[in-house]
This record gives C-alpha cells, structure tokens and sequence, in this order.
C-alpha cells in the first residue's frame, strides 16, 4: 500500500513560512494532482515527499510507514524534475540503468527491464544518444522511462510538462493518463496549469501560500468551489467574480451575508441589445472590448457596470454591435462571503428567490 | 650583427652638452651600488670633459647576459665590469676592447702599482684588456669565542692538518659542527692551489682539475664531510646558508668572500661574539683564488668615447679611489700604495680583519679565463656535490667524470 | 545535511589549517619585514619581533627610487591593460561573432602565442626594440604585451555566450557595430574583463624577467626589480629589508585583489571556460 | 511627425553608397583583429621564426658569423644527457604540478563549495598566493624551505621529523619546486572548480538522490563528467604553464643541485646567456615548442570533442 | 502606408530552402499570425521582413517602399523576441531608450517618450530596474515598450508570449489584442501555437516546410479549412481524419477522388452502446481510452475501426460505460483527395448523398 499521509506539515526556509501545518492524504494508486499559483510551496511539498527537503515540523507517511526522516533513495519514489534532471553526460541507456546499478540489479535484467521500459515509451532507437541530442519530448520520455524502471510505489512529478510546446503538451498530458491507468501506481503530478489539472487528476489539491484551498474531484472543483480562490483558479477563462455593491440595482434583494457573487463564463448568454428582457436573469448591458475565436468557442471580454468580464459562447454568430447585453440565469450564481467563502444555500436559488422581478442596470 | 660604429644613442647624447657621455653598468646593490654610485658622482664632479652616467645591472650573471644582448644590438655601454672569470669570454669575442694601447700611451699608469696578485685575470692572451676594481678573495671566518671555548688558537689554522684539527675540535655533536661549506667551485679552486694543482691546463687545452691536486682537494672535503665535521652544503642558498649557520653559532668556521666582512662584523655583534679571519688553509703550498671584477671597455668605440672611457678606467682605479671603494665595501685595495697609504694602514689597525685578505694576495692566483668555464664549472659542481653524497661514488671517479664532459666544451 | 557537532568542528579546524598554510607565508613575510638582521637568522624562528622596526620600509624605500619604480610599475600595467582592452575587445568580437577568410588562420596564430614564454623570444624582441631606439623606455616593457591571446579567448568564450537576438534587437535599434560592443557585448562580459584584468595587472606588476631584460636604467625600471636590487648584494642578504621590500611591492595587489574576488569566481560561471 | 523627419534627414546623410557599404562590411572584421594581429606577429611569430632560424647555427650572439650546422644541434641535444635530465626533470615537473594542484584543488573545491562569510574567507586565503610575485614567493619559499632555519622544518620538527634538506639536496629539490608551484597555484584553480561545481545544475544531484546513489558514485559518474570541461581546460593551461617555469628556478636553485631542478626553459636561458651558445638554447627552444605544440592540439582537436557533452 | 509584400521570395541556407517562392501581403494595420508547425520558417520569415535576414530571391515592400536590401535599423520595425532580448546590463529605462539615443533624438523629448509609453505598458515604477529583477510578464512589456517608443510603422513579434505560463500567457494575449487596437499599427505576430493564432489574428497565414498552406481569417480557417494540413493544425483537439478504407462499411459509397474524411472533435456526439440508430449520422463504435475534463467540455480519446480520435463533448455527464458510439451527422463531414486538398461539393453533402442508409460497423 503506497497511500501518502502529510500529517500537520509546516516547512519554513529561515523565517519564512512556505507550507503551513499541511494535512493531506493521497490514495494509494490516485492520480493525485497539486494545482496553485507560481510560488505557493506546491514544489516544497513535493520535495519533502520525496525526502530531497526536511519538514520543519510534522510527519510524513507512506504506506505504514513514517519517512520524516528517512533518506530519499530509500522512500521507493521516482521524480520526474521540470527541467528532466537527466544526466548530460550519461547516453539514454546509461541514465535509464544508473538507479538500476545503484540498486545492484543484475546486468541481466537491467537489460531486459531497459529494453521493456524503453519499447513503452518509444525510445528504444535512441538508447545511444545523449539527452543534448534529443527534442523535448524526448527527454521527456527519457526521464519518464528513468522513474519508471524502478518500479517505484509513488511516481512525483514537479510540472513536467511546462517546457513543451502546447501541442506536445497535450500530447504528452495524453500519454500519462495513459500511463497511470497502465501501472495502476500512485501519482503525484503539481502543476501550476489548472487545465493541466483538471484534464489529469482523480483528484486536485489546490494550494495557496502554502494552506490548502480545496481537495477534490476535478468536476466538484470546478462545478462546486469552496471559495472565491478555487473559483477564480479553475476554468479557462474562471469563473467571474463580482462585487455585490455593483449589482445592487439588479439583485438588490440579496441576503447580508453575500459579498460576492460569481458566474460561470460559459453560463452568461449574449443576447442583442434590443433583445427583450428575461425574468429569471441578471442582465447587464456591456460593451465587448476582445474577441477571441477559438473555433468551436469564442471568448469575448466585456465590460459593464460591475466591471470586465468574459463569456464563453459556443455558437460563432458575428455580433453586429459592440453594445449588447449578457444574461446569466439565477440559479448559474455562485455566492461568497466576506471571508470569500462560498454560501450554500439548502434550497436551490434561496439566496435570490425573494427577488420578484430583475431589472437592467442600464449605461455601460 | 656586425659591430661597426657604435650605438647611434650614444654618439648623439654627447653632440650638445660638450662633455663627451659615456655609460657605466655595474652589478649589486647596498654598499657596492652606492660606492658606485658615489665614486662615478665624484669623478663628474672632479672633471668637465666627460659625464658619466652610472647604470645598475643586476648580479654579474644578469650584467654579463645584458651586455651582451646591448652589444649585440649595438646598444652596449662604454664602460663595463667583467667578473673575472668572464674576462676571456667578451674579450675573445671582441666585445671588449684591448687596453694595452691605452696603458702604454699614457704615463699616468703605473702597472707596477697594481697588486701583482690581482692582475692574473687581466691579461688575455697576453693583452690587458680590464683592471682589477671591486676584487676579493676567499678567506676563513671563525668564531672567536667558540675556537676559546674548545681551546684553540684564535689565530686560526695554518694548514689542512690543523684545519681538521680545529674542525673535530668545534664539533660539538646536536650543537655545532666545525664548519658549514657551500659547494663553491671557487673554494675548490683554492683548495686545488693550495695542492699546486691547476684547474685548467695552460692554453685551456684541457682540464686539469682532475689530477692530484684536485682528486686529493676533494677526497680532503669527503674524508671532512663523512667524519661530520665539515657541513657540505649545495644548492643556490648555500652560501646564505652557511652565513645563517655561522651567525647562530651552529658552525664554528665559514669560508667567504673579504667583501662580506662588514657585513658579517655586524652580525657577530649583533648575535654576540667575537670574529677573526685568517688566510685560506695551506696544504703543499698557499694559492688562492681572487675573486669580483675588472673595468673593462666594450669594443668598436669611437675615440672620443675611447678616450673618455679610458680616463674613467684610469680614474676609477686610481690609488684615493681604490681607498675609497675599499674602506665603503670591504673589498680588496687593488694597488699597492693604497695599501701602504695612512688611511687604509690606520684602519687594519682598528679593524684587523681587513689586513689579512690583503696579505693573502701574495699568493693570488688568476681565475681560469675560458669561454666554457661557466658551464665547467657548473658541470664540475655538479659533480663534486655528487661525490660528496653519495658514499660510493669516489673522487677520482667524479672528477673525472666532469672532466670527461667537460674537456669537449674547451675545444 | 545533518548539523553534527563534531563534524562542525573538524570543518573549522581544517579551515584553519588551510588559512595556515595558505596565509602564514605572508604573515612570515610581514613579521619578518620589522625584524633586526639578528632576529632574521634566530633559531627557532620569532613570530613576534622584539619591536617592530618601521625603519626596514624607509630602508628598502630609500635604497632605491622607489617612488619612481612605482610610477613605472604603475604606467606599465596600466598602459599594457588598458591597450590590451583595445585589441582583444575588438579582435574576440571579431571571432566570436564574424565568419570571415580566415578567421581559423588568425585564430590559430592567436592561440599559438598562448604557448610561448617570453624566455624564448626576448632576443629578437631586443634587437628589435633596440633598432627602434625603444629600449630601456616603458614603450619596450608595454607594446610586447599589447595584446593578450588569454584575453581574446576567455573574451571570445563570453561573447559567444551572448544570444544573436540581442544584437539583433540592437542593429533594429539602429546601434552600429561598435556601438553594440561597447554598450552590449562589453557590459555583460564585465566579469571577464575584470577577471581577465585582474590576471593581466598581477602579471605585468609582478613581472621580473621582462623589464630585466628590457631596461638598463633606473629611469624605466619597475618595482620588482628595486626589490630584487635589494637581494642582489655580494655577501649576506638584509632578509628584514628585502621583506620590507616585498611588502611594498604587494600591498596594491592585495588592495585590488580584494576588490575583484567576487567578480571572480562569477566571470568562470558566466563563462564557464570550456 | 517632426520626430520622423529627423530621423529620415538623419538616416539620408549618413547613408554610404552600396558599393562602399558592402567593402567595409568585408573589411571591418580584419581590421578589428588586426591590432591583435600585428603585436602576436612582431612580438610573438617574428621572435618564433628567427628562434627556428638559429636553431641552425653555431653562434654565440655577439660574433659577427653565424656557422651553418644544419640539424647537428638537433642530434646533438638530444643525445645530451644533461637535456635528457632536464626533459625528464620538466615532464616530472609539469606532470606532478599539474595532478597534484588539480587533485587537491578538486578536493578543496568539494569541500569549499559553499555559502557564507567563512567559505568565501577561506577561498580568498587560498587565492592569496596567485596575486603575489613569483620572485617574492620564491624568496619566500627558499627561507621557508631552509634546512636549518626554516619554518618547515621547524614545522616538521614539532612532530618529531628531522631536518629534510629540501632545496639542497638533488632527492628533494625538485619535489620542493612542484611544492611551491601546487601551494601558489591551487586557489587559482580551486576556484576555477568552485566556479564549474556552480554551474552544475542542482537538480541532477536530487535524481541521483532518489535514485539511492552513494557519494562516491555520486562524484565520480556525475560531478566529475560534468567538470570535465573545466579540467580538461585547467589541465592544459597548466601544462604550459608549468612547461614554461622559470622564476622559481632561477631564484630558488638555479637549477641544481646536480642538474636536479633544471628544466628547459631555465636550460635555455643558462645556455643562451650563461654560456652564450644562442643556437643550442634556440634548438632547445624548439623542442619545447614542439612539445607545447603537441599538448595544445591535442587538447583542441581530440579532448575538447570528447569532453564537451554539449553542442 | 505600411503594407508589406513579399514577392517570389526564396531563402536558401546553404543548400537547404526555408523558404520556397512565397508571396504575402499583409495589410496595413492588420494583426496578422504566421503559424505553424516548429521549423517551417516562420521566424526566418520574420526576420527576413525585420532585415535581419536577406532572402536569396525575391523582394520585400513595405508601403512603396522596396527594402530588401535596406538594414535593419532603417526600416522603421521594431521586434518583439521570443526572449525578449533585452540588454541585461541596463534597466528597464535604458533599454527603452537605446534606440531613441542611436537615432539622436533629443533627450528632453526622449524623456517624455519613455514617461508616455511606461505608463501605457505599466512600468512607471519599475524604470530602475534591471531586467533581471523584473517578472516575465513585466518583461514582456518592457520589451513591447522598448519597441513601441520607436513609434515603427510595423510591429513583428516573434513567439513573444512562448515563455509565459498559461495564465499570463492569457492575459498577455488580451493585452496584446487592445494594444494593437489602440495603436492601429500593422502587427505580424508568430506562434506556432494555433489556440494563439486563432484568438488574436484578424488573418492567419498557416506556413508549413516554407510554403504557404492557407492564408484567411481565423473562423474560415477553422470551418473552412483547405487542406489536411490546416484541418490537422487548428483546433484544440484538431479535426480527426481517417483514411477513407476504414470507412468503406459505413460510407461505401463515397466518390472516387476522396481519400480522407474527416470531422471537429465537437461535431461528434457520444451516444450510449445501446441507444438507436442515426440514420443521417456516421456511427461508430468506440472504446473510450482517456478522458480529460476541461470544465466546461470534456475530450474523450476513443478508439474504433478507424483509428484513434477525439470527441469533444459539452454536457459532462459520466459514461457508464468505456464501450460508447459515436455519431458524426454527414453535413459535419469534410472530404480531402489524394493529395490532402479539401473536396468541396457544390452542393453540400452530394458526396454522401448517395448513401441510402447509414451502417454502424461492429467491433472495436
Ligand atoms: N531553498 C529555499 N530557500 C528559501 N526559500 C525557498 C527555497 N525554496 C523555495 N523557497 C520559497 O518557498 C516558496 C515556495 O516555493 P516552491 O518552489 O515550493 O513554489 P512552487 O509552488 O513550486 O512554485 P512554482 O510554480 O513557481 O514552481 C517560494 O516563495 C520560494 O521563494
Ligand atoms: N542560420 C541558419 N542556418 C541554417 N539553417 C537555419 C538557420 N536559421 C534557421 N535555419 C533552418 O531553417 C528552418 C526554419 O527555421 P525557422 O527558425 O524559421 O523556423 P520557425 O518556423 O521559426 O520554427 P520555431 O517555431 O521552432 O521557432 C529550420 O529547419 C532551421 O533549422
Ligand atoms: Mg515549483
Ligand atoms: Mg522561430
């Protein structure tokens, strides 16, 4: 069993607090990816799991475990580094074996388990090359087959991904859900790309300054955040998030509580400006400053009363008119406290259902 | 690289000021450089036709190779210093100019006066070409108050029997030894004349080091050496170290140039004891060599700076500046009358130690004046350390083998 | 990784022992400049002279004209510097950015020069700056060295380094050639130039052989050579005075020595000679 | 646009004609190495060429007629058995300096290669000796090295070691020259290595972590490749370095005792302007040449293709 | 006027031909994107324009001007580099100003250049600094500053966004899209990232082995693409293509000259294994291999008889089953012959309006 328990971790460099009495766990044989912004301890974390940093306080279990202390060529964990860490001096062959003849693993079988990680993951013309020689993707799978080949319990991997060009990017992000599903082993991938994480993830942890902001499925993160924070994180482009003042004219009944309220961009509808009026909508007139087409869907920027915002439109029709007018149904609204926090309310729509008739906030 | 004319620098300096410049280079600093100094500043002043300008050059081994190159590029200054070994080398090559012509042209010059016991390494192939100026020879320092302590006579030993005597006397076993001895060529040389022997044959022909006199020189060192009595010293600190050694009190006796006298007066008043000298020890005979330089021309002079260069030789080596340069460096008083004058008789009578290297050079002997005596000597010193380290490699057998690689430089 | 107490210990001490042998030389040296004669030949040796003998500097100071060696020492390496700046400036641009005919030859010819000790070549040199009527002027002890190969190949090295966009973005900005090499391509080699320069001064200060063979008179003489003037005397060496001497002749380095080490070890970095 | 104007009259005037244009963009890179050039050819290849010259002559430097020997000082050299000495004597030299100091200072690299005040303290210490005259060193070293006097000695003395005679004695003189040269060139190096370790990306040492690797493999399959660069390029220009010693030995032993510390730059000095046989000491000249020849190819067409992992 | 033609050019290096007899013209004040894939010259077609490469042949114009062999520094571009290529060694204010002081402008009004465009950019408080102390964003804009000062009747800008994380990247990019906006100058931008290149351009030129391979606007490249090759190229996923001889049970009746077929990831519909038949769809089934939940729309990798493909889907519900099919309606299809040229009929789907009835083919 490979499950990892990070029990009230805190990690300060100097006097500087980077993770801050971190709990988590992360099941055995999950897909387990560590999402927040540049900076905000995802890579600490992940070293401590590996052993290549010491917590300042807390435990760290694999399995039954306690590995606080334990050196990390002995936790059984392979890493994959952002920048690959292969070995330039070494041919692919050689870096692939060092763990292997470290671990006094008989020439034999050294062999046969290089020829079979290398067939898995397409590299077997380059056994012979340096890393200096290969492309990108290349490496990538070089460092790969390097974690692999150890049979490790836990495979940790700190934003492999980030050098590649998007389409290998997505290409690569493919070939490791398939990889996982493969080895049925326990991953740990941090990324700082939520798209990453939600299209690779059983499950997301979402960090910020070091304090978890929400632990969950990938659909619960984006359909159901925890907090403003989440909200704003997840999705391209995230969700909207407004200041209740602003839309006092047209949500003026809302409870005390709510600070803030959020839309999804794809659940906000353009409709012409003459477009009559719906009741069970906020409306706002606003003015599109950015189109952006992406095919299928077309991301335009407005701005309005309550600011800049974008919606996401699947259907390509060409506005004839800047000025339009964006509706978002009632019960697409998130709402969120003064602590940014989200309100839930029991009943669906309670928090505007006293609202008896919308009303357009005009000017733009 | 022919040598015609001089150097054009030289020709055009002396055009304006009337007095005809000449260029003097000289070895060593401290005292020796400031008597330089100081006498070339003094004949300026004594005189209007010709300036002189004093140049340091570094020891002679750098001096030599300057002059040279300065020759070579036609760059040379007028007057120079030869150590006196080197004598045969510039004047052979032509590099410096014959100064027989001058001394019979002109009666101020009396050779008389000259210390017979000094001129040797003057004469090349039977011409002057240099006169002796800062010249020394080897002589016996002792420790007074040590040789007292072991009861000997201060006066020192007379001859190689006694020396070892004084030597097994002084060694005192993890406090002193007898003495401490660099492998100097010039010691060697000394102790071969004292032997009757010859370093090299007449002519230069071949070396003769290797005879008699010279295998029983150096079996003499070996049998000291092996006893533990005299301390063999090689190496290029030799010499500095073998004055550290006496300084301490660590040896008893040093061998060393007269010139270092003062310096060494003042460090046995400094460290607290008394200081003798005596002359180099006598075996067959007494025969020691001299040592320093010679004034010499360079070569292919015009004969306006001829004669300004001849009337500086002539100045310099005359009796009040042999005085001079005697009194400020220890060095040897090269003519007799100096010798004799008040000033240099009133101090051997303060200071004794001074007299007994000029009495010495009754039995001055030249240097061997060979252009591959350098290398000889370097080759013969090499050897010699050799024997004196290795147990079974015997005199005879060093010496010569030296004489066997040296013997093709002479031809 | 771990703090162990012990293993902190033996850290320093080894430390310690390694500034022993590297920096007791010198302090030898400086407790031997204030030492009497006497004192330089006691056994075992003092550390601590008996009073310290200020004397010894004016000594060594005086016995030559010290502030004229100076002068020349500093005209010298300064000279040879600031020359060298202008010939491998140019030169290592020129190989690191130019293909021109050639440029292999030139290389070459700018490599060999790396391998030959001026004892081999001072002759000729000598002749040579003898027939200009150069010798014995500080124009012999500078235009020799007028160039450096050390200094265009370290230079050349870091030029390279420098992405072919930044120069790009430069001509679009209209810069002339020489203009992107002053304001571009010698900033962010400044730590090889100060590097380079710091090796070049330390040379050329310290430098014995050359200036022997080159001058014959006190006028262009250069401190390494009134310090060894004091060495070359027939008889017993002044220890004391010569150290004194020595001292004299170090202290500038020491002081720009100090200034320049962090530029160091950044210089081999950026560089990463290779 | 005013601005625009002036930029256009501007642009016009200094505008060469094409023709023109083109020469001086062909021009411009001989003229920037030319400076260079021109000093390397008066004051390096001119001196080189006149040096091969009198390898072919019997000449002492001051007589007016160079004797023609051919290739005779060629033959003659080689079957010297002093320059014999003297070959063997530098290669143990050059061989001896140049592992030693790269050795020790690989180690204290490793060990110094670290933050704060003290390391930095220390590296300055060790680099000390490289900024300081080789000619005050060596007078530095010959009383440190005295038999009696010195203070290694009287170092070596404290643990109960007995005199050693260092630079008088032909089994130790040579060994107290590489002493002197490893001392005053290690800080030199050292840093030069602490710069390569720097420049080591960290995290290949983290992969080697996870993948269980001990500290001796550890250097010798990762840090040491990877400086291979560095050491390679410390190796050869300390080989010519110490190919081309002079100071030291001149000041310091003057080549002996017995021939022990002569090597050939110093041989060719003594025997050019000791003993004035300018042929001789030129021939010898080139023999050196050709062996720094050989090492400097050797390091630029075969290691340097071997050592360098990238590009 | 700043339009700029390229005439028959060819750029040769050595032996090999970047760029093979291409012609462009790029509208004054447009923001046209070069894309393509790595390698097919996009850059050196850049910088052919810039002058920092001359082409072998063939001429370059901007306005009425022919510069082909004018130097960089006069054409009055100003380049925006992958990596910014600023100078290090200055700060933020020098390295604006450099270009202002080689072209002797006078320092008061250089003074108020760089006050004006700092505060365009958002740099007024960071003119001190070097760019090393600088953020990548922050970079960027200085150099996008550096360049703007020069007031340049064209803006090139070479990849400018590929070092930025995906977020910035974003935000970049709207920044970028107002600026050329409120500048009105030409742009010629460079990606290979065609998510980039549809979101920005008003026209993209898709460039593949130095030739042009279609050269329009961003939605008629991604709805009316004229080869496989831009079909392949546009679009996250892009357009599936199968090979016309795994398709011969469901569409049998297929005209001659189409070789290929293809369809959008969104036009495919995931219907369960059991549900009916769609008698104006292909349907095939599929194994579902990978799925990656992007939020709002989730790809599926499946796997049939005609190879792997992705299927976009919008509603998120979760599959009961790996085993689905899938059904393309035949006016979503798109035709290709031989030589990878897009087919269009002039009437639409008269390629399968022959087919009488669809057939599903069985096994996976
Ligand atoms: N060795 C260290 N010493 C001091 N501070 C450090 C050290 N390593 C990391 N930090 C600090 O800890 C914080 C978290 O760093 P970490 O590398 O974990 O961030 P991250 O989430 O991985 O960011 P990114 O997405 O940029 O990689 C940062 O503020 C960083 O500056
Ligand atoms: N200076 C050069 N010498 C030789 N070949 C070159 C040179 N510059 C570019 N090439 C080659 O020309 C081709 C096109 O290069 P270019 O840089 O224009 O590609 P690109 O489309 O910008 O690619 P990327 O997206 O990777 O930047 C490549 O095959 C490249 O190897
Ligand atoms: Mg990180
Ligand atoms: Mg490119």
């Amino acid at each position: 069993m490979a499950e990892i328990r990070l029990v009230n971790i805190v990690k300060k460099f100097d006097e500087d607090t980077v993770v801050n009495n971190l709990n988590l766990t992360i099941e055995d044989g999950s897909f387990t990816v560590i999402v927040g912004p540049s900076g905000c301890g995802k890579s600490t974390t992940l070293r401590m799991i590996a052993g290549l940093e010491t917590p300042t306080s807390g435990e760290i279990w694999i399995g039954d475990d306690c590995v606080t202390n334990l050196e990390p060529g002995k936790r059984n964990i392979a890493m994959v580094f952002q920048n690959y860490a292969l070995y330039p001096t070494m041919t692919v062959r050689k870096n692939i074996e060092f763990g292997l003849v470290n671990k006094k693993v008989p020439k034999a079988e050294r062999e046969s388990l290089i020829q079979e990680i290398s067939d898995i993951v397409g590299l077997t013309d380059h056994l012979d090359k340096k890393p200096h020689q290969l492309s990108g993707g290349q490496r990538q799978r070089v460092a790969l087959a390097r974690a692999m080949v150890k049979k490790p319990k836990v495979f940790i991997l700190d934003e492999p991904l980030s050098n590649l060009d998007a389409k290998l990017r997505g290409q690569m992000r493919r070939e490791l859900i398939q990889l996982h599903k493969r080895l049925g082993t326990t991953f740990v991938y941090v990324t700082h790309d939520q798209v990453e994480a939600m299209s690779m993830g059983d499950q997301i942890i979402l960090l910020d300054k070091g304090v978890t902001q929400q632990m969950d499925s990938p659909m619960n993160m984006y359909h159901d955040p925890n907090n403003v924070f989440t909200a704003e994180f997840i999705g391209t482009p995230p969700m909207n998030i407004l200041d209740r003042v602003h839309l006092n004219t047209v949500l003026p009944t809302l409870f005390e509580n709510v600070k803030y309220v959020g839309f999804k961009p794809e659940h906000a509808e353009i409709i012409g400006e003459t477009e009559e009026r719906r009741t069970d909508h906020v409306v706002l007139q606003s003015e599109i400053l950015t189109t952006e087409t992406l095919g299928a869907e077309t991301i335009y920027t407005v701005s309005n009363v309550a600011g800049m915002m974008n919606v996401k439109s699947f259907d390509n029709r060409i506005m004839e008119s800047n000025v339009v007018q964006i509706a978002i149904p009632y019960e697409k609204l998130y709402f969120f406290d003064e602590q940014k926090e989200r309100i839930r309310f029991s009943e669906k729509d309670s928090a505007v259902s006293q609202q008896p008739k919308p009303v357009i906030v005009g000017g733009v | 690289n022919n040598q015609e004319g001089t150097g054009a620098k030289n020709n055009k300096a002396s055009a304006d000021s009337g007095r005809t410049e000449i260029t003097y280079w000289y070895a060593y600093g401290d005292k020796i450089g400031e008597n330089n100094e100081n006498l070339v500043k003094m004949f300026n002043d004594s005189q209007d036709k010709v300036l002189v300008k004093a140049e340091f050059q570094g020891g002679y081994g750098d001096l030599h190779s300057k002059t040279q190159a300065a020759f070579a590029a036609k760059n040379a200054p007028e007057v120079t210093l030869n150590e006196i070994a080197s004598m045969g080398v510039f004047a052979r090559s032509g590099m410096t100019e014959n100064l027989t012509p001058f001394i019979e042209n002109d009666s101020d010059v009396n050779l008389e006066d000259f210390n017979p016991g000094l001129m040797g390494n003057s004469y090349v192939d039977g011409n002057i070409y240099g006169l002796p100026y800062l010249r020394s020879t080897p002589i016996l320092y002792m420790n007074v108050s040590m040789l007292k302590e072991a009861g000997l006579d201060p006066a020192g030993p007379k001859n190689w029997k006694e020396f070892e005597k004084y030597l097994r006397a002084l060694t005192v076993e993890g406090k002193s030894v007898g003495m401490s001895m660099p492998v100097s060529i010039w010691y060697f040389e000394a102790f071969v004349g004292a032997g009757g022997g010859d370093m090299l044959a007449a002519g230069d022909s071949e070396v003769t080091f290797n005879g008699t006199a010279g295998v029983e020189a150096l079996e003499f060192w070996k049998h000291l050496a092996e006893e533990g009595i005299l301390k063999i010293l090689s190496g290029d600190e030799a010499a500095a170290q073998a004055t550290q050694d006496f300084a301490n009190g660590r040896s008893a006796m040093m061998f060393t140039s007269t010139a270092n006298l003062t310096h060494n007066l003042a460090i046995a008043e400094e460290n607290g004891f008394e200081l003798n000298t005596a002359f180099m020890p006598s075996n067959k005979i007494s025969g020691v060599p001299t040592g320093g330089a010679n004034l010499v021309m360079t070569a292919g002079l015009s004969h306006e700076k001829q004669q300004a260069a001849w009337e500086f030789i002539k100045w310099m080596t005359a009796k009040e500046q042999t005085i001079y340069a005697s009194k400020y460096t220890g060095y040897l008083p090269s003519r007799l009358s100096a010798i004799d004058s008040e000033e240099m008789q009133s101090l051997y009578k303060k200071i004794p130690q001074y007299k007994v290297a000029v009495d010495q050079l009754q039995y001055g002997k030249a240097r061997p004046m060979a252009q591959a005596y350098p290398e000889i000597s370097t080759i013969l010193a090499d050897e010699i350390t050799r024997s004196l380290l290795e147990p079974d490699l015997s005199p005879k057998e060093a010496l010569d083998k030296a004489a066997k690689l040296a013997n093709p430089l002479l031809q | 990784m771990k703090k162990n107490p012990i293993w902190k210990f033996v850290n320093g001490i080894g430390m310690l022992l390694l500034i022993c042998i590297f920096a007791m030389p010198f302090v030898w040296m400086i407790s031997t400049s204030f030492k009497t004669l006497g004192e330089t030949m006691t056994f075992p040796p003092k550390w601590i002279p008996n009073q310290l003998l200020w004397e010894n500097f004016s000594k060594a100071w005086n016995s030559g004209p010290f502030l004229k060696y100076l002068m020349n020492s500093t005209i010298v390496s300064v000279g040879i510097l600031i020359l060298q700046f202008a010939t491998i400036i140019p030169a290592a641009y020129a190989f690191a950015r130019y293909r021109f005919k050639g440029s292999n030859f030139f290389f070459g010819v700018t490599m060999v020069t790396l391998m030959i000790p001026s004892q081999l070549i001072f002759l000729p040199v000598f002749l040579q700056m003898s027939s200009w009527g150069l010798l014995d002027t500080l124009w012999a002890l500078i235009l020799p060295f007028a160039s450096s190969a050390f200094g265009i190949f370290l230079l050349r090295q870091s030029f390279k380094q420098v992405p072919e966009e930044l120069l790009e973005a430069a001509r679009l900005d209209q810069a002339s050639e020489w203009k992107i090499i002053m304001k571009i391509m010698v900033p962010m080699a400044k730590p090889v130039l100060i590097t380079f320069g710091m090796f070049s001064f330390i040379a050329h200060w310290n430098d014995y052989f050359w200036p022997l063979v080159m001058t014959t008179t006190d006028a262009s003489r250069t401190l390494p050579l009134g310090i060894t003037k004091l060495r070359e005397v027939d008889g017993g060496v002044a220890w004391n005075i010569l150290m004194a001497g020595n001292l004299i002749l170090v202290i500038p380095i020491l002081f720009i020595f100090f200034f320049a080490q962090r530029q160091i070890i950044r210089a081999f970095v950026y560089t990463g000679v290779k | 646009m005013t601005l625009a104007n002036s930029n256009e009259m501007i642009n016009r005037k200094r505008e060469p004609s094409a023709l023109s244009a083109l020469n001086w963009v062909a021009v411009r890179p001989y003229m920037m190495v030319f400076p260079a050039i021109i000093v390397f050819t008066l004051f390096f290849l001119y001196p080189i060429g006149y040096m091969i010259y009198l390898s072919f002559f019997d000449w002492n430097f001051v007589s007016p007629d160079k004797d023609y020997v051919g290739f005779s000082n060629f033959t003659a050299l080689l079957q010297d058995a002093k320059f014999q000495q003297v070959l063997r004597n530098t290669f143990v030299y050059s061989f001896a300096t140049v592992s030693l100091t790269i050795s020790i200072s690989l180690l204290l690299a490793l060990w110094l290669n670290k933050k704060g005040a003290m390391y930095g303290f220390v590296q300055g210490a060790i680099f000390s000796p490289h900024i300081i005259s080789l000619v005050s060193i060596s007078m530095l070293w010959i009383w440190i090295m005295d038999t009696d006097y010195g203070l290694l000695n009287w170092f070596l003395n404290l643990f109960g070691i007995s005199n050693i005679p260092w630079l008088t004695n032909p089994k130790t003189s040579l060994l107290s020259l590489i002493i002197v040269a490893v001392w005053k060139g290690i800080g030199y190096y050292t840093l030069i290595f602490i710069a390569g370790l720097q420049s080591i990306p960290k995290d290949i040492y983290e992969a080697a972590a996870l993948d269980d690797t001990s500290k001796v493999r550890t250097f010798f399959k990762l840090t040491l490749p990877m400086l291979s660069p560095t050491l390679f390029f410390l190796t050869i220009i300390g080989l010519i370095g110490s190919f081309q010693v002079f100071e030291t030995i001149s000041i310091m032993t003057k080549g002996g005792p017995i021939n022990s510390t002569n090597t050939i730059v110093y041989y060719i000095y003594e025997n050019g302007f000791r003993f004035f046989k300018i042929g001789y000491a030129s021939t010898a000249g080139v023999i050196l040449l050709f062996i720094v020849g050989v090492f400097t190819i050797l390091y630029f067409k075969l290691l340097s293709r071997k050592v360098h992992y990238q590009s």
